[in-house]
């Protein structure tokens, strides 16, 4: 057995019997992951034993518990400089601990809290039979519309395995961007698509939708993490290994030591251009990029609404950092290679989400083609491959994020009797019925458009400055263009909003408790602050801006 | 002494600022602080006038530098007044004729509710006139040019709620702008030339300067002439601005703001001088000016038209004086001067004819009415006599002065507009018999007169304020009037002779306006005799169309020149053919046009982007399977791309 | 023999696999030919394992089962309630929402 | 550190609208008068910059500079030269008067929950749009200056959208919509101009690594800094387009007839005479010192260009049939003047463009306004739904006529000094643009007699007949304006003062001097 082959968690078990080593494992760095991961597991068991009454409670204890000590050990790490000077790889290989993980890792700790808070929240829908409802299903496996399902909602079942699922989800992101070779980045991909498949399925009204959407979901995702597989197989083949650190040597054509045996194929270039261009396509597919995109607009539409927003936040974040480190660590000797189509991409990408978003009417559906131009956008600072680019992009995702769960968590309170009244031509009028929700909403669409004093803005001043200054200033100018396009939809939500007359039969909105008002509160807060004093945060995502190798 | 000039221009301001601000409550003595305070200007005239006569000739400039009004880079305009023995003559005139006319609206205004706010006007407009004469620099004197031409405004659409006014007004007041602009071209071409546009440097310069230059400022200056002076091409709004009442007539339209031209022109007599074509070009304006509103003149039948007619062609006269150089500057005021008071007296007394005859205005209306306003009558026969150069009155002297100026010009251009001169003078005493004859004389055809036929022209609707409609009775006007009307044919038959003899008013203005004897082809008498003939031919011609036969109550539909002379010789029509329906359709398309083309490209992009969303979003057709074909499309460019990119 | 091959065979198989999801409508052969793909990764990564002498493939292959698997598990969950709801598991009746 | 009386002249308008925002629905009225002393307050601000502000000093004074987002290089740099000095006091003057005029314009309408506070709204906005164009004309960090020239949109975009004419000649319904189109327009063109000026602003960045306008048009100046023509060129367009949307320019003017004759007077005085005059500042202030090679490259185009809107806005104005809209298309050629007067690149134009925005500002306030209180009365836009209003209501009438000799330059009114400071500077450099640009003035007159002859005089209308005239607090709006247009038409140095100083620097930047004249007969 060639030594260096043997350099990787998953291949120690292939050591003689005779001197076994436990393998070596940093339990303090990971243990952002691991918290989460433990509190998923007693969420499971919390599901097979606490009475049902009380699940809910205990689950969001939990849930909350565990995410606070995430975030707390992600800036513990941080603080200890493992963000920068301590910045290693840990797990024998399998993941790094470096600035961008953690930068990331935080905020889709913080995201999954915000989005958990929403999760909870139990006072939108009427209460049915005497029992506060959440917006999910009463039970997922009864029929719509059958007695089951009435039985179900009699007796005031609730889905609280949806907070497991989320921790599942969240742990699962946290390894994605983190994950140091290709074997971890699909197990993560798996570990936190699986429970948004399910979640997709859970919504408690328009569960035909909510099932479809799943449906949707889960086949073009799977076919997706297919040929992701298939391109990491086709790496591995190139490289003779799946880590990151391995195959980048081989690419830049540094690796010290080729075996003979592996010369016909080790180094072909051909398995390395194809394998590459899959796995990339595969977290393209994560991030709903034009042409991969199409999965968006109807899951975002048949989620149930809070599913919708952690998923709009926190799957782009874990994709960007998995797409972020890709490109900068496995491929950056293919720069030449995948930057003029990552520029076509991100092109097709900002022009088609904007301009489709154009004719929407239905406010969940135009904010998935909103975060599909985002993609473009955040795209553009992926593209420009230099540090700025790194940590420009890492500042969008924060601020994205935020903007996103609050956008989604307003929609959430627009209610009709048919449930959430997601049609545009029922929001006419919103200013004047309720001026507050309407004007958070309308700062939301604000920093979406990127205007000043918004986070928006300043994010994509970031991002289209990092690409400007890495040479990409026609991709800047279709940015800008593509803005304008999208800034006209924005506005016209606002218009609807405040200039048309209320309908007499529109919508009512609900008043929701303290858990939605703090998910909204927090994304205007973050919309605010780092749209006019950003500076700190900027810092942050400077000192996070480097990957380690 | 000089700090007297403000003061001149201030006192009637101020009765302007109090007038229109005071409001209602000075409507009982509004009309007495208006004339008190134009008095007072015009005392202060007087005084600075026996100041300059103690100075000698040469020292006869006065200076008053008030601040610094406007100062960018070399751009320096002063508010600066400049009294010499030019503006001093205009002051006293402006003043005197200003203060009388004053009092004679006292009592014509009597009945009209709006008297205060008419006062207030009248001194605006005698404030805006001094500073206009008064003016040390072109700006400045801009200022009080345009000025004139507000007030001419307002008074001209005194009575807004008759369209016809207040059409007359705007009328007035563009194509008084159209003039402007030429002056303040005018100005900004001193400025490139001479980096200064007073007096001074610029007329003491015109040496230095390229002739083209120079003729370029001349023409401007003549043009900027042409629109205050309603002087050919421009001349088109002076019979419409009879539609203010008389006494604005008189005072703006006939003695005062009208001669502006003639002043601007004799002021840049420098740059005239370097200038010849533009010389030229002024005699021709002045030339066909006179001949223009002569024949105009004839045609009228309303009796403030015909006098406007002549108005604007004795101002002719002293354009073409004034283009003749320094032959004629000096005659050009002369005549100015004389002018003032025959014309404003001819218009009182047509304002007191009216006043008598229920503002009546068709002079076919009229007749016989010497026995019944004998004031009026001498007075208005006396301006008669003064304006067709009746031997001994004054525009006998000016006139004739004139005219042998032009002979004086030598060559053929002096022949033609001598020739012309001697023309426009027949003419004058043809129509002006005619008026008084139509006026004063024959059987009184306003007695049982049918009901007026609606295309009759009728004037001042004061009347609904002021007396029914019946048949009228006609009656001498108050004393208030009366009066200025004697003291202007005093004037107009004293005048003329004061000036001339021993040449007074050439010693007079000589210094600031310069002065050459011609050599005319003819000699003095022989003009005189010449000019004597054609008036006597004129006077003549009309005795025997208006004094012989009575006069028809309907006017005739007369001959093709009387048809023409009737609208003005065609120059309304052209005027609307080709500005006033040319330019609503130009506006007209120019609005279609911003509003499908500019409009249309934005909304239309508008409209495309949403297309193409139309498009594009049905791409988007809820199969999944579809879904997946572009994510295997998706994928294989993907491949396919990066492939390529190693190829190439 | 050639270890090349399999891998052709592999990238065959996963063809097929990808053109099934493409043109069957049943959800659940859609499902099966997902499967189908995966099972041509791991062909590739145990040829893969073997040209390069080393066990990485290999191991990874297991991976790979485990995770097909749990997506069976997943996907076979919404397939059937979708299918209860519906009484149909064709992919295309499920079209809600479009545009 | 000294007091910070720029930040405080910004700062107050913001903190007042928060708080005019926050009056309870019941106390509508506390709401309009907070706002009035407010802004009277600023007013009293703005003089004390205007007193503090010593011309022939320091090119930029009272700086204030403090890091802000070093990451983008953007630092909190404000400083006032003479020009902004002017507008800023100009600014100030105007908002108590729009305020003021706007009195009644936002009491709401039955519709609306309790919940909805338009006049706290209306008053709010205004405030906070003084705020941000007031920093904007202090901010010399061009970043800084972005974001608040973009950020005054959204303000702007309420205001025209949210509250318009009371009565409509087609009904609340169609207005609404009429509204929104107007205010949509309005942010899209801006917005539009905006992007493509962040795209230059980020090519300026990728430049000079920088914003500061000092730092880089010093080290412009001393060649430390050097830029590629093309590249110059190219950025000197993103900047110039945004200003000449916002200015507006023809062809990119057809926002501003919608937004006036939508708005009410008061938001439509503040669109053209407060709002607008950013982009012209920004052209002198930024496109001339930043990029002034490119300046003159594209003098000749932009001259053509505010011709044309002399032009053409002029005779669009004589073809309205809407008061508004008349007054909208006469701004649009004014500013065609100013823009002239910039580009002509000489003192007199330069100074007189700078004057022509105070100027403009004030004519315009006052024509609009009385404008706004004609229309208010009856209830309509249309010119032709007057007649005879001269009879009934005198003052009005005559206010609305100073104001509309006003707007043809009257000489002896402020507007007539600025416009013939235009004409002369274009025509001592351009002698037959400044012909052309001349006609101008005839135009003007046209339109301004038309719409006073067809609103004033005449036969009285029957709906007009019971028409009141000026209220006190209307006249209180009204005469200070034309006491102003009267005081700075006859006496304009204390504006010329301020400004020259700065116009000469601005001069020196792109490296123009006046030309001589033929004859050096001046003193």
């Amino acid at each position: 057995m060639s030594a260096p082959a043997v350099h990787s968690l998953w291949t120690t078990a292939a050591e003689p019997i005779s001197k076994i080593d436990a393998p070596k494992i940093e339990y303090g760095q990971l243990s952002p992951t691991l918290i989460v991961v433990g509190a998923a597991l007693i969420g499971v068991l919390i599901e097979a034993f606490v009475p049902r009454k009380s699940r809910y409670y205990a689950q969001v204890f939990v849930s909350v518990v565990a995410l606070c000590a995430a975030f707390a050990a992600v800036v513990a790490l941080a603080a200890d400089g493992y963000g920068t000077t301590k910045a290693h790889i840990a797990a024998m290989g399998a993941i790094a601990v470096d600035g961008p993980a953690l930068f990331l890792q935080g905020t889709i700790v913080l995201a999954g809290l915000v989005g958990l808070f929403t999760f909870a929240e139990r006072r939108l829908d009427p209460v049915a039979h005497g029992s506060r409802v959440d917006s999910f299903a009463a039970q997922a496996a009864s029929v719509p519309g059958s007695d089951s399902e009435k039985a179900a909602v009699k007796a005031g079942f609730t889905t609280t395995e949806v907070f497991p699922l989320l921790l599942f989800a969240i742990s699962g992101m946290l390894i994605f961007p983190a994950a140091n070779d290709l074997l971890t980045l699909f197990v993560a991909l798996e570990v936190f698509s699986l429970p948004l498949y399910l979640l997709c399925a859970l919504a408690r009204r328009k569960r035909l939708m909510s099932q479809e959407a799943a449906v949707k979901y889960f086949l073009l995702g799977a076919f997706a993490s297919a040929f992701t597989l298939f391109g990491i197989a086709l790496l591995y083949g190139y490289a003779g290994s799946v880590s990151y650190a391995r195959i980048a040597q081989v690419v830049d054509g540094t690796v010290t030591d080729v075996d003979p045996a592996l010369a016909n194929t080790m180094g072909n270039d051909a398995l390395l251009l194809i394998g590459g261009a899959m796995l990339v396509m595969g977290l393209l597919f994560k991030v709903g990029a034009v042409p991969f995109h199409m999965w968006t607009p109807d899951v975002y539409q048949g989620a149930p609404t809070p599913v919708t927003g952690f998923m709009a936040a926190a799957t782009k974040v874990a994709a960007f950092g998995a797409l972020l480190r890709l490109l900068y660590v496995v491929l950056p000797g293919l720069r030449w290679d995948w930057r003029p189509v990552m520029w076509a991409v991100a092109i097709i990408t900002m022009l088609g989400g904007a301009i489709v978003a154009i004719t929407q009417t239905d406010i969940k559906r135009l904010l998935a083609y909103s975060s599909i131009a985002h993609a473009g956008f955040i795209l553009a600072g992926v593209i420009a491959t230099s540090k700025d680019g790194v940590s420009s992009v890492l500042f969008y995702l924060a601020g994205y994020s935020f903007v996103t769960i609050g956008a989604f968590a307003v929609v959430t309170l627009v209610r009709d009797p048919g449930g959430e009244a997601t049609h545009l031509s029922k929001w006419a009028g919103l200013g004047r019925r309720s001026p507050l929700v309407a004007a958070v909403f309308a700062v939301f669409l604000l920093a979406f458009a990127g205007i000043p004093l918004t986070s928006g803005f300043a994010g994509k001043f970031a991002v289209f400055k990092a690409a400007a200054d890495g040479g990409a200033v026609p991709l800047v100018v279709i940015g800008v263009i593509s803005s304008a396009i999208a800034a006209f939809f924005y506005i016209r939500v606002i218009v609807l909003m405040f200039f048309s007359e209320p309908k007499p039969e529109g919508p009512t909105v609900a008043v929701p408790s303290p858990l939605t008002m703090l998910a909204i509160g927090m994304g205007v807060a973050v919309t605010l602050v780092l749209g006019v004093a950003p500076q700190y945060f900027l810092d942050l995502a400077n000192q996070a801006g480097v990957f380690v190798r | 002494m000089e700090n007297l000039i403000a003061p001149l221009i201030a006192a009637p301001l101020l009765g302007a600022a109090v007038l229109l601000v005071g409001g209602r409550r000075l409507d009982r003595v509004g009309h007495w602080i208006g004339t008190l305070l134009s008095t007072a200007s015009f005392v202060f005239g007087l005084i600075l006038f026996a100041d300059l006569l103690g100075k000698n000739a040469e020292h006869r400039t006065l200076t008053q530098h008030l601040w610094t009004w406007i100062s960018v880079g070399g751009f320096q305009a002063d508010v600066t007044f400049r009294l010499d023995q030019l503006s001093m003559t205009f002051v006293l005139l402006i003043t005197g004729v200003g203060s009388l006319i004053h009092l004679y609206s006292v009592g014509y205004m009597e009945h009209d509710e709006r008297r205060r706010r008419f006062f207030g006007y009248l001194n605006l407009f005698l404030a805006a006139m001094l500073l206009l004469v008064l003016a040390d620099n072109y700006l400045l004197l801009y200022v009080g040019w345009e000025g004139v031409g507000l007030a001419s405004y307002l008074l001209i659409g005194f009575w807004q709620h008759k369209p016809s006014a207040a059409t007359a007004a705007k009328k007035a007041f563009l194509v008084n702008r159209v003039g402007d602009m030429g002056l303040s071209i005018a100005i900004m071409l001193m400025f490139t030339t001479f980096g200064s546009f007073a007096f001074g440097p610029v007329l003491s310069h015109t040496g230095d300067a390229s002739e083209g230059k120079l003729t370029a400022i001349g023409l401007m200056l003549l043009l900027a002439a042409c629109g205050k002076s309603a002087q050919v091409p421009l001349q088109s709004w002076l019979g419409d601005a009879m539609e203010g009442p008389t006494p604005v007539s008189a005072l703006i339209h006939a003695a005062t703001m009208v001669t502006a031209g003639v002043y601007l022109i004799v002021r840049s007599g420098a740059v005239f001088n370097a200038a010849p074509d533009a010389q030229l070009a002024v005699t021709v304006v002045g030339a066909v000016t006179l001949l223009f509103g002569a024949i105009v003149g004839c045609a009228k039948d309303d009796i403030k038209k015909a006098l406007a007619g002549s108005t604007m062609s004795q101002i002719g006269y002293m354009v073409l004086a004034a283009g003749l150089g320094p032959i004629g500057y000096v005659f050009a005021i002369m005549h100015l001067v004389t002018h003032g008071f025959f014309k404003a007296g001819l218009f009182l007394g047509a304002g007191s004819v009216m006043h008598g005859m229920n503002d009546e205005v068709d002079m076919r209306r009229y007749g016989g009415l010497r026995k019944y306003m004998p004031v009026t009558f001498i007075t208005f026969g006396l301006g008669y006599l003064a304006i067709i150069g009746f031997p001994g009155l004054s525009g006998f002297f000016s006139k004739d002065k004139i005219i042998e100026a032009a002979f004086a010009k030598g060559g053929t251009e002096g022949w033609i507009l001598g020739g012309a001169a001697l023309l426009g003078a027949a003419i004058t005493a043809f129509y002006m018999t005619r008026v008084m004859l139509m006026t004063f004389f024959g059987e009184e055809r306003w007695k049982n007169q049918p009901t007026r036929s609606p295309e009759a022209p009728s004037a001042e609707p004061a009347a609904e304020t002021r007396g029914e409609h019946s048949e009228p009775h006609p009656h001498e006007s108050p004393k208030v009037m009366t009066i200025p009307m004697i003291v202007l044919a005093v004037g107009s038959v004293f005048g003329g002779a004061f000036f001339s003899i021993g040449d007074r008013f050439l010693h007079w203005l000589e210094p600031v306006t310069g002065h050459s004897e011609g050599d005319s082809p003819l000699s003095a008498t022989a003009v005189t005799g010449a000019t004597m003939v054609c008036l006597v031919i004129g006077v003549a011609i009309a005795w025997a169309r208006y004094g012989r036969k009575p006069v028809p109550a309907v006017a005739p539909r007369g001959s093709l020149l009387t048809r023409a002379a009737r609208r003005d010789l065609f120059q309304d029509d052209f005027n609307h053919v080709v500005l006033v329906r040319g330019g609503e359709h130009l506006t007209r398309s120019l609005v279609y046009v911003d509003h499908t083309l500019v409009d249309g490209v934005v909304n239309g992009t508008a409209a495309g982007f949403g297309g193409l969303s139309g498009r594009l979003r049905r791409l988007q057709n809820g199969f999944a399977r579809s879904y997946a074909v572009s994510m295997f499309g998706g994928a294989a460019l993907l491949v396919a791309a990066t492939l390529l990119m190693r190829a190439v | 023999m050639n270890p090349v091959n399999y891998l052709y065979l592999a990238a065959l198989l996963f063809t097929i696999g990808a053109t099934g999801v493409l043109i069957r409508r049943n959800a659940i052969v859609v499902f099966m030919c997902i499967e189908l793909m995966l099972n041509a990764c791991n062909l590739a990564f145990v040829a893969f394992s073997r040209m390069h002498g080393n066990l990485d493939g290999q191991i990874i292959a297991f991976f790979t089962m485990v995770v097909a698997a749990a997506e069976v598990v997943v996907g076979l969950a919404i397939i059937v309630s979708l299918f209860r709801t519906r009484h149909s598991a064709s992919v295309d009746d499920a079209s809600l929402m479009k545009l | 550190m000294s007091f910070p009386l720029l930040t405080a002249t910004a700062a107050l308008p913001a903190l007042g609208a928060v708080a005019t925002a926050a009056v309870p629905a019941a106390q509508r009225t506390a709401a309009k008068w907070l706002a009035l002393l407010v802004s009277l307050a600023t007013l009293a601000l703005a003089i004390t910059v205007l007193l503090r502000f010593d011309p022939d000093g320091a090119r930029y004074q009272l700086t204030e500079s403090h890091a802000w987002i070093k990451d983008f290089g953007v630092r909190y740099e404000l400083g006032v030269d003479g020009i902004a000095v002017a507008l800023i006091a100009l600014t100030a003057v105007l908002i108590p008067f729009i305020i003021l005029a706007g009195w009644h314009d936002a009491d709401p309408l039955e519709t609306g929950s309790r919940r909805w506070r338009p006049t706290q709204g209306f008053f709010a906005l205004i405030l906070a749009v003084e705020a941000m164009v007031v920093i904007s004309f202090e901010a010399t960090d061009v970043f800084l200056f972005y974001i608040f020239f973009e950020a005054m949109l959204i303000p702007m975009y309420f205001l025209i959208g949210g509250f318009g004419d009371r009565a409509h000649e087609h009904g609340e319904e169609t207005a609404a919509t009429q509204r929104s189109y107007a205010a949509v327009k309005f942010l899209l063109y801006n917005l539009v101009g905006g992007l493509i000026m962040l795209a230059a602003v980020i090519g300026l960045y990728v430049v000079a690594d920088n914003f500061s306008l000092q730092e880089i048009a010093s080290a412009r100046a001393n060649g430390s800094l050097h830029m590629a023509t093309s590249t110059e060129r190219w950025l000197f367009l993103g900047f110039f387009f945004a200003f000449a949307v916002k200015a507006p320019l023809w062809p990119l003017h057809t926002w501003l007839p919608n937004a006036m004759q939508e708005s009410t007077a008061p938001v439509a005085v503040l669109i053209t005479a407060v709002v607008d005059k950013v982009g012209t500042f920004a052209m002198l202030r930024f496109c001339l010192q930043l990029f002034p090679e490119a300046s003159r490259w594209a003098t000749p185009v932009i001259l053509v260009l505010a011709l044309i809107s002399i032009v053409y806005g002029a005779l669009l104005a004589v073809g309205q049939r809407d008061i508004k809209r008349l007054v909208a298309y006469a701004s649009i050629s004014h500013f065609g003047f100013i823009i002239m007067g910039i580009f002509a690149m000489t003192s007199q134009g330069q100074s007189g463009a700078t004057l022509y925005m105070v100027n403009h500002g004030i004519s315009t306030a006052a024509l609009m306004l009385v404008a706004g209180f004609l229309i208010s009365r009856r209830g309509s836009r249309l010119i032709a739904d007057y007649g005879g209003v001269q009879k009934v209501a005198p003052v009005l009438a005559g206010t609305f006529l100073i104001g509309g000799l006003a707007t043809l330059s009257l000489p002896g009114l402020a507007p007539f000094v600025s416009e013939f400071l235009v004409l002369v500077g274009t025509f001592t450099r351009y002698p037959v643009i400044g012909i052309i640009a001349t006609f101008g003035i005839v135009l003007a007159a046209l339109y301004v007699l038309v719409l006073y002859q067809r609103t004033m005089t005449g036969p009285v209308k029957p709906e007009v007949s019971a028409m009141p005239d000026l209220r006190v607090r209307e006249l209180v709006v009204v005469a200070p304006l034309i006491a102003l247009l009267i005081f700075l038409g006859v006496y304009p140095k204390p504006v010329t003062d301020i400004v020259n100083p700065a116009v000469k620097q601005t001069m020196s930047d792109v490296h123009k001097k006046d030309p001589k004249p033929e004859v050096e007969a001046a003193k």
